[in-house]
């Protein structure tokens, strides 16, 4: 179990060095010689114009937070799932209602139309 | 010699013992080892990866591919990254350096990381945590962050609108994910990957076929794939979140990619098709390598038939597909899956293989004539909503030149 | 001084230090992701505790989805020209010495706590503490209660949430 | 062997420095993520002393679980609101929403 | 099954049809009153088997049918929960049952099921009718269907799952519980209407008047957990417990604990089953969907007060010498005794037909409240029993009446008030069914001898007043009985007698068979519910039915009464004012409308005279009983009692409140009071002119001064105050 974890532990470290050292190497043998108008930001073929930040609809707020709400109940339902050979069938018809009380709020969103990508 | 994994590194442990290193220190150092030999062994596979799909695709297309460079082009591959790696790197004005260098890194080390618990065989595996599927999850989401980090560091309308689509697709699609991953760990009872693929008599795709689909599907929208590839859809937002990258960086994306595809396809393989199980496995631990890449290729080539067989849709439909359908879909499954499993606990596995299945396939049944209907109503909506130009009637034309 | 030692303050430090710059930061987005970085060392400290599902759970959940949250709500509430101009309020010097002196305090208090120094016990290795919480979670003599009561708190904030961020089109 | 204290010293650190945040920083989103840190130092200090103290019982970790959830309902409902305001007021800055008086 | 088990489930099929009702089938009519008789005629078929198991095992007292579950933790004990089948609980369970069953299946014809939608009728007021072609196209009105119609049902749903909940409740809790669930529905039923503002007030009238009551008797229910440590029957009807609460003294007045708590729990019951003073709701209650309304704040759910006294006697009769009734009896005695009089005088004086019964039954539960008074508990429960039965009738009946008369006044657009009694006569005719249900109704509550039920359940009573020779109240109930009679043969007579009074009556017709047939089976037990109580030793057919109230019913208490003895004066008494009263009412009442000719008049012209000449008869009645009925029920107990002394006396206080306020006013409030009061107001707003600066509305600075003062307190509490 430990070494498991010093295992996840190391590859969290390593990980990263292998792209890494692939964006290292251009460094040393690609060319450099930036100019004002390389770097210039490409947009649709014309001239940028305007700030980068436009603004954005609420819309994606609403999905993210949607999905939090979501993300967080079912990862609740993973010790559930895992200790299911030690519950009897109430404790497991608690875990859906728990999953019935998730899907009253997709229903919800569903209904107020929230889900509509307009 | 069936083990040769195990076999060389009990040899090292022993080596560097009789040095007289620590077994600390040796538990890391064989670690080290395992991992490079690992991420090495998966970077070549990666680069193989861009050959296999550029021949696919051809093939799907009534094309050669590439068939200069080498025997087959197989040298192509080798080729492009010594192109990539000669390129110059430019770096667009505005930019946040430090964020815009590290999202690539991002992009590629999150998806070597989920090979960590990924076991290749019954011997041979990373690391066997006890929460191994939420840890995949757990990456998953990081990923996400990878791509967030990219599309605003690059100072760019729409490196960043990109970004967003994106962000809202794959968010949109880690739900029916995580319910869909949720269903093999009620089976299994334990959220390791090994303990799952022991668990796997049959194989879950036999038991539950509907959570295999949702998983499947979901990943592909995961990665970002034709249909679901929003996030470069070239005719909407020029080329993404990476629209202002170039070079090694652009190339690291590429093949980030390229080895999420065949990331996921592992972890369906290993989650549904029984992982590393085949014939003579427990014999020869190694065989089960072969096995798992096997079953990984094979799914990888489906999700290849898939991109290339689908137009891309449009994004109202893509979310709408994730909310409405997949997410809605696993609710049930999950719902069913859980109380048939206690109801059914103690029953001989044949027959509780049986059961699940009949559920899952009227499950399917049901869904398919919902979606039946749904299809007729809805074509029927569309055609009425969108007329041709209608020819305005004379009385309206007076109203406008009175006008 | 071992091993676990040397992880736990390298984490602690890198953890405390990423803290500092997302109260500090002066670009929301570097302090968003200050935070992430923040939160994955808490993450550590979980694991350091043995607490794996909490490890993975952080990560799930504040990684995967409240930071991007928050990263959405930043780009959506941005205003041009917010770089300039003070990011703390007049009152920053107050409250940092407030903060100062609870820290100060808090671990005075702890000191003075018999089980201050307890040594790390060891942990039940036959028992799966997954396991263990998934039961308690669900058993009516523990914590079902909380536990239904938690989804229909979030129930109640996806839709509190969702009416007012939603902007009805009219 | 590492104690107990370290982990109350350090959840303790954390929470004043979101504490600071909290407090002192103007950007309201900016207020929100020191009480992320604040929330996240109260959840250690639970796993912490159902690890030391008593790990035999789960009560710490189902009180996390909690916290978790707690956590995520106050962000998406702050943000939320940050958002509405923002629509309103063109601003999130919270010395400008002063509207919290009679 | 195992009965306890079956106990259980009694109550579940209603609530489960309120909730379906509610939730899914609130759109289809049919459905919805399918779903709630299905409902309560499983717990009918559960009642009636619980019943009958009951009374197959001989020794139900000894072993009642019970089981318990915890259900939440008190500290480190569990407060339980469960139910409980004790003879009384058979006997309630039984008249529960069937009243309940009858107001459904009654309802759907009152709320006109079937007929046609309201031309122009609005959900919060009572159906105006529609009109209808029929096949020779001409046009007439006809009752329209009740807008509200299922969720009419529902309520009747939850309120039948309330009653059951209180009847198999196995301790006062739960039976509060029941109790409360009741009192919703009566408040939801009375402001049904909602768009009547009478409805409205009498709605928010008769909730809050038993609000005043329950909350006493939450306060009684609250100090018996704190002494008993339990709310089970079981537990606190044991003999410890009540030695303990007898023994336990309180500082009120220097009473026992048990007197205290008896009293509470009787204010809870003056409020349910409107005793006086806390009768003003009740009267108000008929503001309801007629009769359903009405009989369920008449006939079943104030009957749950008595219950609940009955049930809770050993605790009142706890610590009474034998013979000697305690304080708590005594005001019983008092209050009952006194209620069944004074309401009984006022029913006489009443013309809508739904009030008089309102009356009637107040006084009728005082007759209970008073039998419980003086320890006739049997006698009690007894009346209890037949009266449920009986007055369901009765109101049953004055709905179907009052249906029909609507019914005509539809037909024929006169205007008159369908509830006035003086509208109607002459209905025996129109609704045959109705009137001869009605008149065992009538009949049995004004005790018509040997045949009616509500003979041997008054006689008893009588019976047991004489017995312990407790004349007050034998004399006060003996004449009420008497009006009872006298008023009950005024309603019969005004209502079937005699002829039409108004074309609406004239062209009333007979209610649905889903309004008649409800009528017929109370009326069955209207007759033989009283047979099930006759004494062992009355003449010729006494034993002949064994004596079930007494040896089984009886069998609750730990010390069961001994039957008391026969006696031929309260016999008499009883047979006396029974058949004066109903001589009296009809000859008075029998031809009011002598104003216009008297059709029977030619047809019969001498005997007519001869009628006529029988008047100084009447007279003389009139002089010795009607006017001093009329007189006592107005002057008494109307204006002096009601006006004069209660209002008096209130005014009074106000009057002398009122002028002690002035005196405080002008010499202590504004000199001193006021004088400090504007140096500390102006010294306030000076610092908070100074202070108004911490307000900014920025949420930091609160949080900032929060903390430093939380943290101040916790720290200072810490250091300075919890160092040992």
């Amino acid at each position: 179990m430990l070494n498991d974890w010093i295992f996840i532990g190391i590859f969290l470290l390593l990980a990263p060095i292998f792209p890494a050292a692939a964006l290292v190497i251009p460094r040393l043998i690609a060319p450099r010689k930036p100019n004002p108008l390389k770097s210039e930001t490409y947009e649709c073929g014309v001239e940028t114009y305007g700030e980068t930040w436009v603004q954005f609809k609420a819309q994606y707020y609403i999905f993210a937070l949607v999905f939090l709400i979501f993300d967080i109940e079912v990862v609740f339902l993973y010790p559930w799932a895992v200790a299911f050979d030690q519950l009897p069938l109430f404790a497991v018809m608690e875990g859906v209602l728990f999953i019935l009380i998730l899907v009253a709020g997709l229903l919800y969103t569903w209904r107020k139309g929230i889900l509509e990508w307009a | 010699m069936s083990d040769p994994v195990n076999f060389i590194a009990e040899w090292l442990k022993s080596l560097m013992a009789n040095i007289g290193l620590p077994t600390g220190v040796v538990v890391v150092i064989i670690t080290l080892i395992g991992i490079v030999v690992m991420a090495t062994f998966l970077l070549v596979m990666d680069i193989g990866l861009v050959w296999f799909e550029r021949k696919m695709v051809a093939r799907f297309q009534d094309r050669l591919g590439p068939n200069r460079v080498g025997p087959f082009g197989l040298i192509q591959p080798i080729a492009d990254i010594i192109k990539l790696l000669i390129k110059e790197d430019i770096m667009p004005q505005g930019a946040d350096k430090f964020i815009f260098n590290i999202a690539p890194i991002f992009a590629l080390a999150t998806v070597l990381l989920l090979w960590a618990v990924i076991p290749f065989a019954p011997t041979i595996l990373g690391s066997d945590i006890n929460v191994a599927v939420l840890y995949i999850v757990a990456i998953g989401a990081v990923g996400t962050l990878g791509i967030i980090m990219a599309g605003w560091a690059s100072n760019n309308k729409y490196a960043l609108l990109g970004a967003f689509r994106t962000v809202a697709q794959m968010v949109a699609y880690e739900v029916p994910i995580v319910i869909a991953l949720l269903v093999p760990v009620i089976l299994a009872r334990s959220m390791g990957m090994q303990a799952i693929v022991e668990a796997q008599s049959p194989w879950y795709i036999f038991v539950i076929p509907l959570a295999a689909f949702i998983l499947f599907v979901a990943s592909i929208a995961e990665i970002g794939r034709t249909p679901f590839d929003i996030n470069e859809a070239e005719s909407e937002i020029v080329a993404g979140y990476h629209i202002e990258y170039t070079g090694m960086k652009f190339g690291l994306f590429y093949a980030g990619e390229l080895l999420h595809a065949l990331t996921v396809s592992a972890i369906i393989a290993t989650l549904f098709l029984g992982g590393w199980r085949g014939p003579f496995v427990d014999q020869v631990p190694i065989l089960g390598v072969f096995y798992l890449f096997l079953k990984s290729f094979l799914i990888y080539y489906v999700i290849m038939w898939v991109r290339y067989s689908f137009p891309r849709i449009r994004i109202d439909q893509m979310l709408g597909f994730s909310w409405k359908f997949l997410t809605p879909l696993a609710l049930i499954l999950l719902i069913v899956v859980a109380i048939l499993s206690k109801v059914l606990e103690g029953v001989s596995p044949p027959i509780f293989a049986l059961a699940m299945l009949a559920a899952n396939l009227i499950i399917i049944g049901v869904t398919v004539t919902v979606l039946r209907v749904y299809a007729r109503v809805e074509r029927k909506r569309v055609g009425e909503e969108r007329p041709l130009a209608v020819v305005p009637d004379p009385e309206l034309q007076q109203l406008i030149q009175q006008e | 001084m071992t091993v676990l030692h040397v992880i736990f303050l390298v984490t602690a430090v890198v953890t405390l230090g990423a803290a500092v710059m997302v109260v500090t930061a002066r670009n929301l987005i570097h302090s968003a992701l200050w935070l992430i970085l923040s939160l994955f060392g808490v993450a550590v400290i979980y694991g350091l505790l043995s607490a794996a599902f909490f490890a993975v759970v952080q990560v799930v959940i504040y990684i995967g989805a409240i930071a991007i949250l928050m990263i959405f709500a930043i780009m959506l509430t941005r205003r041009v020209k917010q770089d300039v101009g003070s990011i703390v309020n007049k009152g920053w010097w107050l409250a940092g010495l407030l903060a100062l002196v609870l820290f100060t305090a808090l671990v005075w208090l702890f000191s003075t706590w018999s089980g201050f120094r307890t040594p790390l016990p060891e942990l039940a290795t036959d028992v799966d503490t997954i396991k263990v919480l998934g039961a308690a979670l669900v058993s009516p003599s523990h914590y079902v209660l909380p536990f239904e009561v938690a989804s229909v708190l979030l129930l109640a904030a996806l839709i509190g949430a969702v009416v007012v961020a939603w902007e009805r089109k009219s | 062997m590492i104690s107990l204290s370290y982990f109350l010293v350090f959840a303790a650190a954390l929470f004043c420095i979101g504490l600071y945040g909290a407090m002192a920083r103007k950007n309201s989103v900016a207020i929100l993520m020191g009480i992320e840190l604040m929330l996240n130092a109260v959840v250690i200090n639970l796993i912490a002393f159902w690890r030391f103290r008593t790990p035999e019982v789960i009560t710490g970790q189902a009180f996390a679980v909690i916290v978790f959830a707690v956590a995520a309902a106050e962000v998406a409902v702050g943000l939320a609101l940050f958002i509405a305001i923002y629509r309103q007021r063109q601003t999130i800055a919270a010395d400008e929403i002063d509207l919290l008086k009679w | 099954m195992e009965s306890s088990t079956l106990v259980w489930l009694l109550p579940a099929p209603p609530l489960l049809a309120f909730f379906l009702i509610i939730f899914l089938t609130n759109r289809s009519k049919g459905l919805s009153h399918t779903l709630g008789i299905l409902a309560v005629l499983l717990s009918f078929i559960g009642s009636m088997v619980i019943v009958v198991l009951g009374l197959r095992s001989g020794h139900l007292a000894e072993e009642p049918f019970t089981s318990v579950i915890n259900w939440f933790p008190t500290g480190d004990t569990w407060f339980q929960i469960g139910v409980w089948v004790d003879p009384l609980t058979v006997a309630t369970l039984f008249f529960v049952a069937w009243t309940i069953l009858m107001i459904f299946i009654y309802s759907v014809g009152y709320q006109n099921y079937g007929q046609p939608k309201g031309d122009h009728d609005v959900p919060g007021l009572p159906p105006h009718g529609a009109t209808e072609k029929d096949e020779h196209g001409h046009e007439h009105r006809v009752p329209s269907i009740e807008p509200m119609y299922s969720r009419f049902f529902a309520f009747l749903a939850l309120f039948s799952f309330g009653m059951y909940v209180l009847v198999v409740s196995n301790n006062l809790l739960t039976l509060f519980v029941g109790w409360e669930i009741m009192g919703l529905c009566s408040y939801l039923l009375i402001g049904f209407w909602y768009a009547k503002p009478s409805a409205r007030a009498a709605a928010i009238k008769a909730f809050l008047t038993t609000r005043v009551a329950d909350v006493i008797m939450l306060l009684g229910l609250a100090y018996l957990y704190y002494l008993a440590g339990s709310l089970s029957y079981d537990v606190i009807f044991s003999e410890e417990t009540l030695h303990l609460l007898t023994e336990t003294g309180t500082p009120f007045l220097g009473l026992s604990a048990a007197v205290v708590i008896g009293i509470f729990l009787f204010i809870g019951t003056i409020g349910k089953s409107a005793q006086w003073p806390l009768h003003v709701w009740l009267p108000d209650a008929m503001e309801g969907p007629t009769p359903v309304s009405a009989m369920i704040h008449a006939a079943t759910m104030v009957s749950a007060g008595v219950y609940l006294v009955i049930r809770v006697f050993p605790i009142i009769s706890a610590g009474a010498v034998h013979g000697e009734p305690t304080v708590t009896m005594n005001i019983m005695a008092f209050i009952g005794a006194f209620t069944g009089l004074f309401a009984a005088t006022i029913a006489v004086t009443q013309n809508d037909i739904k009030r008089v019964l309102a009356y009637s039954t107040i006084s009728q539960l005082g007759y209970m409240i008073a039998a419980i008074g003086i320890g006739a508990y049997v006698a009690a429960a007894f009346h209890l029993f037949t009266h449920a039965f009986f007055k369901a009738l009765l109101f049953l009946g004055s709905g179907s009446v009052i249906h029909g008369v609507e019914h005509g006044v539809l037909h024929t657009d006169e205007h008159v008030d369908p509830q006035d009694m003086f509208n109607m006569g002459g209905l025996r005719k129109k609704m045959p069914v109705t009137f001869w249900t009605f008149l065992i109704g009538g009949l049995a509550l004004s005790g018509f001898p040997l045949l009616t039920a509500g003979f041997w359940s008054k006689d008893e009573i009588l019976a047991d007043a004489f017995a312990q020779s407790n004349w007050a109240v034998f004399i006060t109930l003996a004449f009420a009985a008497l009006l009872t009679a006298f008023y009950t043969m005024r309603q019969i007579t005004l209502t079937f007698l005699g002829q039409p009074r108004t074309e609406a009556s004239k062209h009333a017709v007979e209610s649905k068979w889903t309004m008649t047939l409800p009528l017929v089976g109370l009326a069955v037990f209207a007759i033989g519910a009283g047979w099930l109580g006759i004494t062992n030793d009355f003449p010729i057919i006494g034993g002949l039915l064994p004596n079930y109230m007494h040896d089984f019913v009886g069998e609750t208490l730990a010390e069961h009464p001994e039957a008391i003895r026969f006696n031929w004066i309260p016999l008499l008494t009883s047979l006396a004012v029974a058949f004066g009263g109903l001589f009296l009412g009809w000859l008075v009442y029998r031809n009011v409308s002598a104003g216009e000719a008297d059709p029977l008049e030619k047809p019969l012209g001498p005997v007519y005279s001869l009628l006529k000449n029988k008047y100084y008869f009447d007279e003389l009645y009139d002089f010795i009983f009607v006017r001093p009925a009329y007189w006592i029920s107005r002057n008494f107990t109307y204006l002096w009692l009601d006006r004069r002394i209660i209002d008096g006396f209130l005014h009074g206080v106000a009057r002398v409140a009122y002028s002690l306020g002035g005196l405080f006013r002008n010499y202590i409030d504004r000199p001193i009071v006021n004088g400090f009061g504007d140096f500390v107001g102006e010294s306030v707003k000076r610092l908070g002119r100074g202070a108004r600066f911490i307000q900014t509305g920025r949420i930091q600075q609160y949080m900032v001064m929060a903390l430093v003062i939380a943290f101040g307190t916790l720290f200072y509490y810490l250091f300075f105050l919890a160092q040992p």
